[in-house]
C-alpha cells in the first residue's frame, strides 16, 4: 500500500487534461508546484481553467505559454520582484483570456465553502465595490456559466435574514478538477505536514476532485502519523504524491529554501512581450528536465537560497 | 539635536512611513500588506504601539518577525507569532471584526476613497489590467480604520476611479450602480471606512458625514493650492491642520538600523 | 503586559452574568472546564442560556443545580458511564428548561458561522427530520426570537441557485457571550495551545464575545511562540486567563489524564432525581474550593487517571 | 476445527459485531461512533479490510488506535492518525462526501429507516427526553451508506417514530411534512442512506425503490415469522437469504484478545 500512489511529474502533468480546472498550493511567490507547472507547459496543455485563491508566477508562466483561456482569482503579480502579471495583463488586452474577479476573501470562501461540500458561501466583503458590478460578469457575457463546474451566476444580493445584519454576497463555490500542491513532507499513504503558513492549501487539496502532493520529500508514514496533531492534510484527500526537491522553485518554502528573486525579476522584465516570453522558455523550459532544470542553476544558486534550519529562512546576514 | 531630523537627512519613502506609522494606535490589531507598511507597522509596534497585534493576510497571527519580511507570505511572518495558520484564520478573524487598521494602496482613487488596483479604462476593453484586488477589498470592507499610501499624481486623483476595487465612503449600490453612503450598504458589517490617505503630497482625511476627502496636513514644501492642483476632483483644502511632521531621528534610526537596513522598501538618503 | 490577562476562578465565574450565554470547549466527556462550572454553581448562576455543540457533565451539573433556562444543542450524556442526560430530561419533563435541537453538524456550522463573522451558514444535513419540524421551533414558540441575540428564525428552507444541488438549510450564527475553555497550555499572553484532539474550540474561542481560558499550566509565551505553527488560538481572541491543574475533572484531558468514569457512573446514577442531585452537589461542589476538592478525590485517585506522556493517555495495562 | 465459533462459544454482542464488520469493504472510508460499533470497524480493520480509513467525529481523521478509545473523543483516537484536528474538519470532510459508511444506532426505528434518538412520545411534551441527535442525522445524509445496530423490541421497530432524528428512505419534506423518497429531497447531495439494521434478532436491509425495510438473514435460533412479529409495521420477510453467519474463531480472538479485552464494549462469553 505505501506505493500505490507514487507517480512522476510527467505522470502528474498528465493527469491536467486539456480544458481541465486547476488549483494549486501556496502564496503568491511562495510553495508553488512549480516542477509541474513546467512540465504542464512543455507538454503544451491548453484551454486550462484557472482558479485561483491568489495568482502569481506560476499563473504568469502558464498564461505566457498560451495554456490558460480562463483565469478566476483576485491577484497576481510577483510581489517585490515585479509588480503586475505582465503576461496576464498582454493577454487580457487582446483577449485571449477571460478574467473573472472576485476579491480575496471571496476566493478562499468560494474554496473554503467546496471543502465543506457547501454550493456557496455567505460574505459581506466588497460590498459597493465594482467586484458586484452586474455588468462585468465576464463568464456569462461569455456564455460560460452552464451551472456544472461554472456556477449560473457569479454572485447572489441577498439580506441577512436572522439577525438583520443587512445585505450579504452569496458567492459559488470553487469547483476544480485538479489541485498540485508543493509541500515539505508527504507520507508514503498521502499524510501531509505543511511547516509555516498554511496559506489556503487544507481548502484546495479538499475542494479539488483529484489532488497531487508535490514533497520536497517522500517521509515513512509513520514518523508523521507520530504526532498527528502537527499534519496538515489527510491521506484520502491525497490521490497521487511525487518527491521532487526544490520543486517549487523560482518560488520560495518555508524551512528549506527562500524565493529566488533575481530569477523572477529576469522573468518579469523579461517577458512583457510574447516574444521576450517565448526566448525565456526556451531558455529555462523546453529541452530541460527538473535535473537539467537544476543543473543550469548551479550549486551556488541553490546554496545561497538555503534556509537556515533554525530560522526556516535564509537570514540576510 | 532636536527630535526631528532636518529635510536633507530624510526621503519622500521616510516621509510617507512615518506619517503611516503614526497612524497606529497602542494594542489595536493591524492587518499588514507588503511593502512599505509592514515597515511603518512594525516602525509603530517598535516607538508608540508596543502592544499592537500584526496580521498577516496569508495566515500569521500576532506576528514579530525579527527580520522584515518582504512579502506577506514570506517564511519571515511565522517567527515570534502567536499562531501561523492560514488564509481561513486571517479572514475569518477579519470578518469577525476583530481587525481595527488595515494599510492599504491603490493606482486610482476617487473623492470618496474608493480605490482602483484592477484595470485602466474600460473592464471590459482596458488600456491596462493591473494586479487586481488582492485582499484591499476585503481589509478595507472589515477593518475599523483603512490607511490609504499612494503616489499623487493628477492622473491616480481622479473624479470616477475606472474600477472601484476597493469601497470607499460612497459606493455603488448594485444592481442599479447608484452611489449611496457606506453605512447604509453595510448594515450591521459597517465598521468605519478610509480614515486617511497618505499621498506624496500630504495627509488626507474623510469627512464621514458627506463621505468627503480633505486635505488635513502637507508635507513640507508642498501648498495646499498646489496639492489641489494635482487633484481631477474638488478637493476640501479648508481643513488643513498644517505640515506632517517629519520624521523624528528615533524612527529613522529603526528604519535604517534596524527594520530596513537593506533598503528593500524604503532607500536611505544621503545626508548632505 | 505579561499578567494583564490573569484572573481567579471566581472571577471567571463572576463573568458569566445570570441570563448570560455560555458555551465551553471540549467534546462529551473531554476537556470540559469544570472548576468554573463548580464555581458557577457555588454562586447559584441563574437563567443562563447555554448554547453547545455537543453537551456533556458539564451541561447536567449546571442544569440539575437549576442554573439554566435554554439548552440548544444535539446531545448529552456521560457517553460510557451514563446513557443519557437524566437532570435535563427530569427537567425537560417539568417543563423547567427550554431545549432548542439542531444536528450536531448543525451546531458546529453555526459556531463556525459565528466565528468567521457570517450571520448564518448553508448545509444539507439532516433534511427531511423532525429536527426541521416547523412545529418544534422551540424557542419561537416562547416568543424568544427576538433576532438580537436569537435568530429571528429556527432555520430557513432554501434552494442552491448556483449548481442545482438541491434543497439546502440556512441555519444562524451561534451568537454568544462568553466561551470558557479548558486546555493544556495557555501563554502569558493568551495564546492557547491544545494537544490532540482541537474538538471545536477553535471556533467556539472565537464565536463569543468573551472568551476565558483555564489551562493546566500558564507557559512562558515565548515558549509557544517558538513554534507558532503548533498553536491553536491566538492572543487577541483571549480575554482572560488563569491556571487551574486538573481544572477538567471529572473530564479527561488529552496528555494529561483520563475521564474519571468512576465519578461520572456515580453521579448519573445518583442524580436521576432532584434530591439525588442535591445531595451529590452538597457533597462535591458546596463548602468546598478546587483545592478542597482535590484533596477530597484523593492522591491514589488522581495518581490512577495520569496520563502516560508517551502515549497521552493511561493504558489500561 | 470450524472457521466458525459453535453457539456456546460467542454472545450476542459477538454476533452484532461481526455482522457489524463485515458490512465494511476494504478501502473505505468508514465515520465511527461510539461503543460497539468501533469494535466492529476496527474488527474490520483486522480482518478484511486492513486498508479502510477511520474518522473520529471528535476530529480524528485516518485513526489507528492502538488500544480501544471509550468515546470519539477520547485521547486514544489520536494515536496513530493520519491528521488530528476537529469537528470542523470532520463534518466538512462528511459534507464533502467523502464517507463511504457510517454505524449509528437508535431508541426507535420505522419501515422505512427514519430513527429517533430524541424522545419517546409528543415532541413539545415528551415521556422521555433522550439522549438528542448528536451527529445521527449528519452521518446519515452524508454518507454513502449507514448501519443501524439496535435493539430489537416491538415497541422500537414502530409504526411511527416519535420524533425523526435521522432520515431515512422516506422523509418528511417541510414545511408540510408529507412523507417524500428521500432521492427527491437530497438533490445532489444524495448518496444513499441506512443500508442495513442489524438488529438484535436478524439483519434487515432496505428497497431502495420503496423504500421499506425488508429481512436480510435471522440470527441463528430466529424464524423469519418470530421477526415479524417483532415488528410494529408490516415487515418484508419475502427475500430472506438465511441466516445470519455466526462470529468466527478469528473475529472472537481480535474482539476479546487482541480489541477489547477488558470488555468495555462486549462482554466475554464462558465456554461450556
Amino acid at each position: 500500500m505505501s506505493s500505490d500512489k507514487r507517480i512522476t511529474l510527467q505522470q502528474a502533468a498528465e493527469i491536467v487534461k486539456n480544458g481541465s480546472s486547476l488549483t494549486f498550493s501556496g502564496f503568491t511567490i511562495w510553495r508553488r508546484p512549480f516542477a509541474v507547472i513546467f512540465e504542464l507547459i512543455r507538454q503544451q496543455r491548453k484551454n486550462l481553467h484557472l482558479i485561483e485563491v491568489n495568482g502569481g508566477p506560476q499563473t504568469e508562466f502558464l498564461v505566457g505559454a498560451g495554456c490558460v483561456d480562463i483565469w478566476e482569482s483576485c491577484w497576481v503579480g510577483h510581489e517585490l520582484y515585479g509588480k503586475y502579471g505582465a503576461n496576464l495583463s498582454r493577454k487580457v488586452g487582446e483577449k485571449e483570456i477571460l478574467v473573472e474577479d472576485y476579491s480575496h476573501a471571496e476566493m478562499l470562501f468560494r474554496f473554503t465553502a467546496a471543502a465543506s461540500g457547501a454550493p456557496y458561501a455567505v460574505t459581506q466583503t466588497s460590498l459597493g465595490t465594482d467586484i458586484h458590478n452586474p455588468e462585468y460578469d465576464v463568464l456569462g457575457r461569455a456564455g460560460k456559466r452552464d451551472g456544472k463546474r461554472i456556477a449560473k451566476h457569479k454572485y447572489i444580493f441577498t439580506e441577512d435574514p436572522f439577525y438583520g445584519a443587512g445585505a450579504q454576497i452569496l458567492i459559488p463555490a470553487a469547483k476544480v478538477d485538479v489541485a498540485i500542491l508543493c509541500v515539505q513532507q508527504v507520507g508514503e499513504e498521502g499524510t501531509v505536514r505543511v511547516n509555516g503558513q498554511l496559506y489556503s492549501d487544507p481548502e484546495v487539496a479538499r475542494a479539488a476532485d483529484i489532488t497531487i502532493v508535490m514533497a520536497e520529500e517522500i517521509v515513512p508514514e509513520e514518523y508523521l502519523r507520530r504526532n498527528a496533531d502537527q499534519n496538515t492534510i489527510a491521506t484520502f484527500e491525497v490521490d497521487h504524491i511525487l518527491e521532487c526537491p526544490f520543486g517549487a522553485h523560482p518560488t520560495g518554502m518555508f524551512g528549506k529554501y527562500d524565493v529566488d528573486g533575481a530569477f523572477l525579476k529576469e522573468f518579469y522584465a523579461g517577458t512583457r512581450t510574447q516574444e521576450g516570453y517565448d526566448a525565456f522558455a526556451k531558455e529555462w523550459i523546453f529541452g530541460l528536465d527538473h535535473i537539467g532544470y537544476l543543473e543550469k542553476l548551479g550549486w551556488p544558486r541553490m546554496l545561497n537560497l538555503r534556509a537556515n534550519t533554525a530560522l526556516n529562512y535564509r537570514p540576510r546576514k | 539635536m532636536s527630535l526631528y531630523a532636518s529635510p536633507e537627512e530624510y526621503g519622500l519613502a521616510d516621509l510617507l512611513c512615518c506619517a503611516a506609522s503614526r497612524e497606529v494606535q497602542d494594542n489595536e490589531i493591524v492587518f499588514a500588506g507588503t511593502g512599505l507598511p509592514m515597515v511603518a507597522i512594525m516602525l509603530a509596534q517598535k516607538t508608540h504601539a508596543p502592544n499592537l497585534k500584526l496580521i498577516f493576510e496569508a495566515g500569521t497571527l500576532d506576528g514579530r518577525p525579527p527580520e522584515l519580511p518582504t512579502s506577506v507570505g514570506d517564511a519571515r511572518c511565522e517567527s515570534g507569532a502567536s499562531r501561523s495558520s492560514g488564509l481561513f484564520d486571517a479572514f475569518s478573524i477579519a470578518q469577525r471584526g476583530y481587525v481595527d487598521l488595515g494599510f492599504l494602496g491603490g493606482a486610482e482613487i476617487d473623492l470618496y476613497g474608493n480605490v482602483n488596483t484592477t484595470c485602466i479604462g474600460d473592464y471590459l476593453n482596458p488600456e491596462l489590467r493591473l494586479t487586481g484586488s488582492g485582499g484591499n477589498p476585503d481589509i478595507n470592507s472589515f477593518a475599523g480604520r483603512t490607511v490609504f499610501i499612494m503616489v499623487h499624481e493628477k492622473r491616480r486623483f481622479v473624479e470616477n476611479v475606472s474600477y472601484i476595487t476597493s469601497p470607499g465612503w460612497r459606493v455603488k449600490k448594485w444592481p442599479g450602480g447608484e452611489f449611496v453612503h457606506r453605512k447604509e450598504l453595510y448594515g450591521s458589517a459597517f465598521r468605519g471606512g478610509p480614515s486617511a490617505v497618505i499621498s506624496t503630497a500630504g495627509v488626507f482625511r474623510f469627512d464621514e458625514q458627506d463621505g468627503h476627502m480633505y486635505l488635513d496636513t502637507c508635507h513640507p514644501g508642498k501648498t495646499p493650492a498646489e496639492i489641489k492642483e494635482l487633484c481631477q476632483f474638488e478637493l476640501d483644502i479648508s481643513r488643513v491642520a498644517g505640515e506632517t511632521s517629519p520624521p523624528t531621528r528615533e524612527e529613522l534610526h529603526f528604519i535604517h538600523d534596524v527594520l530596513d537596513p537593506d533598503q528593500i522598501f524604503i532607500p536611505k538618503v544621503k545626508k548632505a
